[in-house]
This record gives C-alpha cells, structure tokens and sequence, in this order.
C-alpha cells in the first residue's frame, strides 16, 4: 500500500511543482518575446511566487455550476481530465531508477488513457449548457480524435525500430555515444526517417495538448473560452493543470522516444539515476519551452484547415513513413 | 458565519495568518475581465500593452466572465448596455471587484448634461469599489487604480463582516 | 461633370417642375427639393441615367424643423464615374411622415433610414426592416427633434443623473 | 437553446449571440448568428451599445467650436481625424482662411494619427486571428507616435487640438526634429511586421479568399477608404476630392491587388493599410520640409462664431474611410443640425452581405478586417 502511494506522489508532485514553474515561466517567456517584463511583483525575485498566488485565488473563488448545467458532469469533467494525463505518467521512466509501473505493453497503455481526455472534453463543453462550450467541445473532439492518428503511426515507427513497447526498454537501448562516431545512440539519430517521423509527432502533440495554432477548442478570440467558459475557481484550476500536465507528458513521451530519455549526451559523463532525472526533466522542457515559443508567434489555424493539415498531410505522411522506415530496417 | 465567526472572533493567530495569505494572494492575482466599451478600453489595451504592462503586477485578462476577479468597466456605459453589464457582473464568480475607469462610467462625464441614452454612472447598476478619474485616465492612472484596489484587499477579512455589510 | 444646376436642368427634363425645386442657403451646398412621392423614381434615374450615374449614397440624414412642423430626410449622392455631387432633400409633415425607401437602389441607405426613423421618427415605406437601429426598441420617443424630452426611466433605471 | 431548421438544407440551426462581450468584437457590438454546424447562415449585426448622442450634443452646444471634444470621442483611435473634418467642414462653410503654418501642422497630426490608427487596427486584427505578439509590438510603435501627441497637445488619446482656423496652441520646437526621427525609425518596422504576419503562411491562408468584397457590392453600400481601396478601387479623398493641401504632396493610393488569393479579400484589406501606413510616412517627410518654421497659429476670426442659413456636407479621408460631416446652420450660434457620416457604420452595414456561408473563425476575421471603432458606428 505505502509502494502504491509513494508511486503516486512523485509524478503528483513532479506535475505539480512543473506546472507551478511552468505557468510562471510561460508568462515570463510571453514577456521576453513581447517586449515587456512579465511578472515581476509577487514574492521579490522576478515574480516567482506569481502562480502561488493565482492558485491560492483560485481557491478561494466560488464555484458555480450553472442552473442548467448536467450538474454531474459539470463537476467531474475537470478531474476526469486531470486524472487521465496522471494516469499516463505511471509508464513514464523518469530516471534509471524509477517508473511508475514497468509494464511491457507501455506506450500502448498511454496512448489509451489519454483517450479519455478527448471524453473529458466534450463532458465539459457539452455539461455546460452553453452554445460556445458545445463548439469549443465539438472542435476539441474532432481534432483529438484526428491527431490521435499520426501520433499513433509515429510512435509506431518508433516502436518499430526500437523493438518494444516497454518505455524504459526504448531508453535503455539508446544509451551509448556512437552514432557516425560522436552522436548520442538517440533514436532520433538512428535513421533519416525518424527525423520526419519526430517533426510530425512534435505538430500532432502541439494539437493534441492544445497549443497554438492548434488551440481552436478554446481559442479567446472566437469561441471565448470554449469548453472552460463556464468553469470558475479550482475546476477550472483543474482543467489549467491538466493541460500544462499534458503538454509536459507529451514532450516527456517525445524525449523518450527520440532524444533517449534520462540518457546524458555526453555518454556515462553525468550519468547515474540522479543526473539521469535531470536529463530527462531538461529533455521534456525544452520541448515545452518550444511549444511556448510557438504559441507567442504564429497565429491560428481554422478549424477545416486543421482537419486539412491532419487528414490530407499529416496520416498519409505518417503512414508512407512507417512503411519507408520499416524498409530501412530491413535492409540495414 | 456560525461556529467560525463566534469561536476566533478575537483576532487568533492562526486565522490572522491564514487571513493574510488569502489576501495576498487574492490581492496579487487580479485577472481583469477582457471587455471594453469605449475609449478607455484603448488605454486599458495601452496598459496591458509592452511599455506599462500590467502583467508585471500578475494582472492578466479573461476573457469569461467566470474566471475573471475584477471588472474594469472602461468607458460609456449606455442604457442598453447596463442590463448586460449587470448581468457580466452577476456571472463573475465572488470575490469580485469593480473598477470604475474613466469620468464616463464614474458619474456620466462629458455625457452628463443631454446624454438621453447615457447611464449616468455605472454605481448605479454594479457596486465599485474604485474610481478612476480622467477622460480617459492615463495608463498610470489605471494601475493606481489597482494598486489602490489591493490595499483596500489588503484591508480585508475573511471571518468579519465588512463595515458596509454590517448593518 | 455637372453643376448641381445643370443637374436639376437635367432632371426637370424628365420629371417636370412640380415635383422638383432648386434651392440654396445663404452659404453653403444648394439642394433639389423633391416630392416625397417622386423620390424613389428620381433616385433610381439618377443612379441608372448614363448622364447622371450617382453610384454611391454617401450620407443619409434626417431632420427636423419645428417651424414648420415639418420632417426632412436629405440625400447627398456622388457619382464616382462623372465626379459630381448632388443632394436632395424630402420634407413631409410631421403628423404623416411617409417617405419611400430607397434601401433598393442603394443597399447602404438600409441602416441610413433605419437611423433616421431612429432619431426623428421618418417613417421609410418598403423598407424590409423599419426598426429602431441604436436606441433599444422599446425606447420612447425620437431624441433629434427639438421638442424632445426624455424618459426618466428605462427598465427601471433612471436616465438622470 | 434556440433551434430553428434551416430551409435549404433541412439540418437544424442553432442562434448564437456573439458580443456585446466578446474578445473580437471590437467593443460593443452584438452579432446575431445563425449557426448550422460552425457555418453561419444568416448574421444580424445589433449595434447601439455605445449610442452616446453626438448629434444631439452638438445641437445642445452653445457654440460651434464646442463640438470639437465630442468629435474625438467619436472614432476615438483616430481623434485628429475626426477633428479636422469638422475644422474643414467649418471652415469651408464659413468661407475662412486658414493660416500655411496651421494647414501644414495639421497634416502631419493627421497622418501621424493615421499610422496610429492603423497601427491599432492592424494589431486588433491579428490579435483575432491569434496572433499575439505582433499587436504588441505594433502598439509599442503607436506608443511612440503618442509620445509626440502628447508633447504636442497634452493628451494620449483625445487630443482637442484643432480649433476653427487654426490650433489651439503651437507646437514646441522639437516638434519637427521629434517627428522625423520616427519617420526614420519606423520605416524598418514596416518591413518586419511584414515578416513576421503580412507573409505568415498561416496568417495567409486565414486571410485569403474570405470575406470577398466584390467591387458593385462596395459601391452599393458606399464602402470607402481602405475597404472599398482592398476591391481594387483607387479611390481616395485626398487625390480625388482634395481638401486641406493634400495636393500638394505626392503619394500614392496603395490598392487590393489580390496578391495571394481574390481581390478585395481580408488580406487585400489588411495590405491596403500597411501600404497605407508607408505612403503616410512619405507625405510626413514631405510637410516637414514644407513647413513653414514662423507664422501664427489662429486665423484672426471673431470669437463667437455666428452662421447664416444655409448647409454643407464635407467628407474628408479618416483612416475607416470617408468621414463625413453634414452641418445645416440656422442664424442661432450653435448648429441646427450636425450629421456625422461615419465609415464604420456604413461598412458594418455591410457584414451580412460578405460574411454568408463562413466559418465562425472566418467571421471574426472579417470584423477584424473591416476595422471599426463602435465609437463611431453608435455615436
């Protein structure tokens, strides 16, 4: 019972102090590239006590449910969502030393229970009772639904080169620093066809968690807050959490699958179970921090041509890149 | 407030701390209701802008009602705006605020006289809890406003009744 | 390019004297005063005409003259083909102020006339929407003209300060 | 919820209101949608959120030059604008000289507040289509074209700085040296903006081919200034129908060409005003060399201003398009009738007839592209 629990509150308390930081430095990184400051009054240094304090108001705000509102998934669809990208972290393999659950079938299981997000999502906009809800629901279904597909066919051709579906599997065969003589042994560096392969992944978890120019299912400007208009205080707190914990456990499958996970790039040089978690955890940011900067530059899809982008492009991509990768294998 | 109030009444320690986190916190966090109605609304756009930046006091704005903490009502509001004004209000989740930005929504300004279809006024729909003066105020002027909003949170308590609410 | 008395020169042609008349102020722009009946017609020759050719509607302003007990509606035309300018102007009596619409002609006098009837009460015959445009609808009265005096309250809220 | 089967297709259609309180509404405005699916069917704009009686203050006034500040408060993004038509519009009724040195001062307020204008514009739009950062940027530059307002007359938005013939007050003497140095530093800005939104991909293929305003249409509805230019029309007051000394500048009318998609589509509109914004610059330059450095500020008029019978209408270039103002005086000292034609409202006026059939996204880009100001559509 205790191993069940501490298993469950470090990637509790990694998601919290990450999301903490993360919604802090996102509103920094907004204010170097705009030009201005960001948060600089709360707590002294640089602001760094802002997200504390949003939480601690998010708190203390009222919780409304709307009169008309399907009062019962009204309240559960926040943590139904949070609960689905926690689930996930369980196969994540944060160091040498530690993953929640070592099951063999891993990536298979998180692919599966972040499908419930997209359930999540349309719980929320469709509870609300409230027509911009029920489009930025129906928007939100769509294109989980779509992405879902070339994420899949890419992490397949991962799986595919690295021989199993158990994640600490794939990070243990990329350890080593002898890819054309001085590069990391990084799946990412392994084939051509993994390069593609990683670009069209990056582009379908930008859509999947959410994040500009695929951020239609609450885009401000059109649909005001999509699914969240109606949430206020800690549920929608919750929906904030899960988001920025999703955005991280995507870029942390990413850094597994492509940039060898707590493996260090300079081979056994800062390696070891402690520095390995710092590897991983730098990997998953800096893919964050990517995601961040592309949300403070370019504009916003429409939602035909998102569909566009994912059906037309991105699935026929991602499949001849499956078949070209695994002709690779074969013949090397 | 049953138990709590009798029992703490005399400032314990404890509720005083606790007090004081949530007033720092609710005082550091005002998300600012993203609607604007005249002229004022450019200079409120000007303050969250790069050069005065609103973010660096953690004030940012939402664009539902629901998630926002203080409504800065920013220019002349009109007869067939203030039904709609009040009802932004009653969508806001407590604790919420109200600032009163420019001379038009304080008390009619230069539409005092033979503004027919002008609210003389927005006290006279929604409670405010700070006025700013000006026509428009300047950006400055607007984070004044704010700052003078979070001493007045500062000010209060969770387990008292605010003067005005005691009668 | 025409003179605005070339144009009423020209119009009179057509439509004869007594529905049209040429007038001017001690300063200023002079104007056709047109028959309320006939100004759909003369609108729609203006606008057609390969002499006259007013494409576009530019402004569209009610008026009211307590003197006379009287409401006007003043049209000012610009034809971007020729280069001219004319303006027309429509008074009917205040107890039956009946004008056609031109809203067919040119789409823009749509939410033109929709004002008009807005602020002094010209009532536009043909007009597929004729409802009030910037007051609400249930709103009492027609705040430009000059006897106005308005409501104290609207939905329970007072209006003074 | 508001359901009602469409005729066409049979498909149930869902009302949804759009504003008064909306991030991309630009103020006040309410649009009525019809809804099947995420197409719009039907858009009934409401306006009147904002009806602040102009027309019936500047009758209340008991004086002509009383008006001024309630012009300002009209298109409030471009205040000098709405100044100097009804200076103009006085000053023609009444027969009035006006002083080189003011004409010349006026211009480069006016075009400096037509970049302003723009700058705003632009920015708002590309906010609506989720482009964050360059309304940032962009109002960082009108920033610095406040600075020079604000030394000029004292205030950042409503500037009340044009008098009948002539100024309030004159400008210091840094004022040409101020203003040539943004003339220098933000020619470079207009190239960059182009790179990071005019040529995005995505900003492209959110702009391109929607919201087509075909050229009859535009003249049927009196569309003017950078919407009835982005069909392909040049046409623009200062050339065709000159007022102040704008005829004596060279510039030219930047048009819709479409460039990346159909004439007169959202992009073609958005790329009238950044081209607009370099020919302004050009017409700057030119008034700084022109300006006279002595001279008075204030035609000798007398102090009251007193009319004859009789009526005008002027229009003049403000940066929506043709303001005009429709003035009828009687022998009192104040007008009889003041009638402000504003652009915005008359191209609002025409959002149902371009925006059939789009997509919400589509509609907000449409709103955006047509740039009002609800000061000016309610008045």
């Amino acid at each position: 019972m205790a191993a069940i629990l501490i298993h469950a509150a470090i990637p509790l308390t990694i998601i919290l102090v990450y999301a903490l930081v993360a919604i802090w430095g996102e509103r920094k990184i907004a204010g170097f590239i705009q030009d201005r400051l960001g948060p600089m009054r709360v707590g002294g240094w640089h602001g760094w006590a802002q997200s504390i304090a949003d939480l601690l108001k998010l708190i203390q705000k009222e919780d409304i449910i709307p009169t008309n509102a399907s009062r019962f998934l009204f309240k559960f669809a926040p943590f139904m969502m949070f609960a689905a990208s926690y689930a996930a972290f369980a196969v994540i393999p944060f160091s040498s030393a530690y993953i929640g659950s070592m099951i063999n079938i891993g990536v298979f299981y998180l692919l599966a229970v972040t499908s419930i997000l997209t359930l999540s999502v349309i719980m929320a906009g469709w509870a609300s009772n409230n027509k911009w809800s029920l489009l930025g629901g129906m928007r939100s279904a769509a294109q989980m639904v779509s992405y879902e597909v070339p994420t899949i066919a890419t992490v397949l051709t991962v799986v595919l080169v690295a021989g199993s579906l158990n994640l600490m599997t794939v990070t243990e065969m990329q350890a080593g620093n002898d890819t054309l003589g001085f590069l990391p042994n990084w799946l990412i560096f392994q084939n051509p066809f993994l390069i593609v392969a990683f670009i069209i992944f990056f582009i379908s978890i930008l859509a999947e968690s959410h994040r500009v120019p695929f951020d239609l299912p609450e885009s401000e400007s059109e649909l005001v807050g999509g699914y969240q208009t109606e949430y206020s205080g800690m549920r929608w707190a919750m929906f904030m959490l899960a988001e920025y914990a999703d955005m991280l456990l995507l870029s942390l499958l990413g850094a597994t699958l492509f940039f060898g996970g707590w493996n260090s790039p300079f081979g056994d040089f800062m390696g070891g179970p402690a520095w390995g978690f710092f590897w991983f955890m730098l990997k998953g940011l800096l893919l964050v921090f990517v995601m961040m900067w592309i949300r403070w530059t370019l504009p916003r899809y429409r939602v035909d041509q998102l569909m566009h982008i994912c059906w037309n492009i991105l699935i026929p991509l991602s499949f001849i890149n499956l078949v070209l990768t695994a002709l690779w294998e074969v013949i090397f | 407030m049953g138990m709590l109030d009798k029992k703490y009444h005399d400032s314990n320690i404890i509720i005083v701390g606790l007090e004081s986190a949530l007033n720092w916190a609710r005082k550091n966090s005002l998300w600012y209701e993203q609607f604007g109605l005249a002229c004022c609304a450019i200079e409120m756009m000007a303050t969250a802008a790069s050069r005065y930046d609103f973010d660096r006091f953690g004030i940012i704005p939402r664009s539902s009602p629901r998630q926002a903490d203080v409504m800065i009502v920013a220019g002349t509001v009109t007869m067939k705006m203030a039904s709609r004004i009040l009802r932004l209000y009653e969508q806001m989740s407590e604790p919420r605020y109200v600032i009163s930005m420019g001379s038009c929504s304080n008390c009619g300004g230069p539409y005092w006289e033979h503004g027919y279809h002008v609210l003389k006024g927005v006290d006279k729909v929604v409670p405010v809890d700070v006025y700013v003066p000006g026509c428009p105020p300047r950006p400055e002027a607007l984070l004044e406003g704010f700052l003078k909003l979070q001493e007045k949170i500062t000010g209060e308590t969770i387990l008292e009744k605010k003067e005005s609410e005691q009668e | 390019m025409k003179t605005p008395e070339e144009i009423f020169e020209y119009l009179k042609n057509e439509f004869g004297e007594d529905a049209l008349t040429f007038e001017k102020g001690d300063i200023g722009d002079p104007w056709i005063l047109v028959d309320a009946a006939s100004i759909k017609s003369v609108s729609k020759f203006l606008r057609d005409d390969p002499g006259m050719r007013f494409n576009t509607l530019m402004c569209l302003s009610g008026l009211h003259y307590p003197k006379e007990e009287e409401l006007g509606v003043v049209y000012n035309l610009h034809s971007t083909e020729l280069n001219q300018t004319i303006t027309l102007k429509v008074r009917v009596p205040i107890d039956e102020p009946a004008v056609p619409s031109v809203e067919a002609i040119w789409k823009t006098a749509d939410w033109h006339e929709r004002e008009a009837y807005d602020m002094v009460g010209v009532t536009f015959e043909g007009h597929p929407n004729h409802k009030r445009i910037l007051l609400p609808d249930d709103w009492e009265g027609h705040p430009l003209r000059k006897d106005y005096v308005p409501q104290e309250f609207y939905r329970g809220v007072t209006t003074r300060a | 919820m508001i359901e009602v089967i469409s005729k066409e297709t049979g498909n149930k259609e869902m009302v949804i209101n759009m504003g008064p309180q909306h991030p991309s509404t630009h103020g006040v405005l309410r649009l009525e949608l019809v809804l099947d699916g995420e197409i719009i069917t039907k858009v009934r704009p409401h306006i009147g959120y904002l009806h602040r009686c102009f027309e019936k203050y500047a009758e209340q006034m008991d004086d002509y030059a009383k008006v001024i500040p309630y012009t300002d408060r009209m298109d409030y993004v471009s205040a000098i604008n709405q100044e100097h038509g009804y200076v103009i519009a006085l000053e023609r009724m009444l027969e009035l000289e006006v002083p080189e040195r003011v004409e010349y001062i006026r211009v480069i307020m006016a075009e400096l507040q037509r970049i302003a204008s723009h700058l705003l514009g632009i920015g708002a739009f590309g906010l609506d289509l989720g482009a964050f950062s360059p309304f940032l940027y962009l109002f960082t530059e009108r920033e610095k074209i406040l600075d020079i307002f604000e030394k000029v007359t004292g205030a950042r938005l409503l500037y009340n700085y044009f008098a009948v013939a002539g100024l309030m007050r004159d400008v210091h003497p840094e004022f040409k040296t101020d203003t040539a140095e943004f003339v220098k530093t933000f020619r470079p800005k207009i190239k960059e903006l182009n790179d990071l939104l005019s040529y995005n991909k995505i900003f492209i293929q959110r702009t391109a081919n929607i919201g087509v305003l075909p050229e009859k249409v535009a003249f049927n509805y009196a569309a003017s200034g950078p919407v009835l230019r982005g069909s392909g029309v040049k046409w623009d007051l200062r050339k065709n129908d000159p007022y102040s000394i704008y005829d004596r500048f060279e510039f030219d009318i930047p048009v819709g060409t479409g460039e990346v998609g159909t004439l007169g589509d959202c992009w073609d509109r958005y790329m009238v005003r950044v081209k607009e914004m370099e020919q302004s610059l050009r017409i700057i330059e030119q008034a700084l060399d022109g300006m006279p450095d002595e001279g008075d500020v204030m035609a000798a008029i007398p102090k009251r201003i007193r009319a004859k019978e009789g009526e005008i209408y002027v229009r003049t270039e403000s940066p929506r398009g043709e303001l005009g103002y429709y003035i009828v005086s009687d022998k009192s000292a104040s007008p009889f009738r003041v009638k402000a034609r504003a652009p915005s409202f008359v191209h609002l006026s025409l959002l149902p007839a371009i925006s059939r059939g789009s997509l919400i996204a589509d509609m907000v880009a449409i709103v955006g592209s047509i740039d009002i100001v609800l000061g000016e559509v309610d008045r």
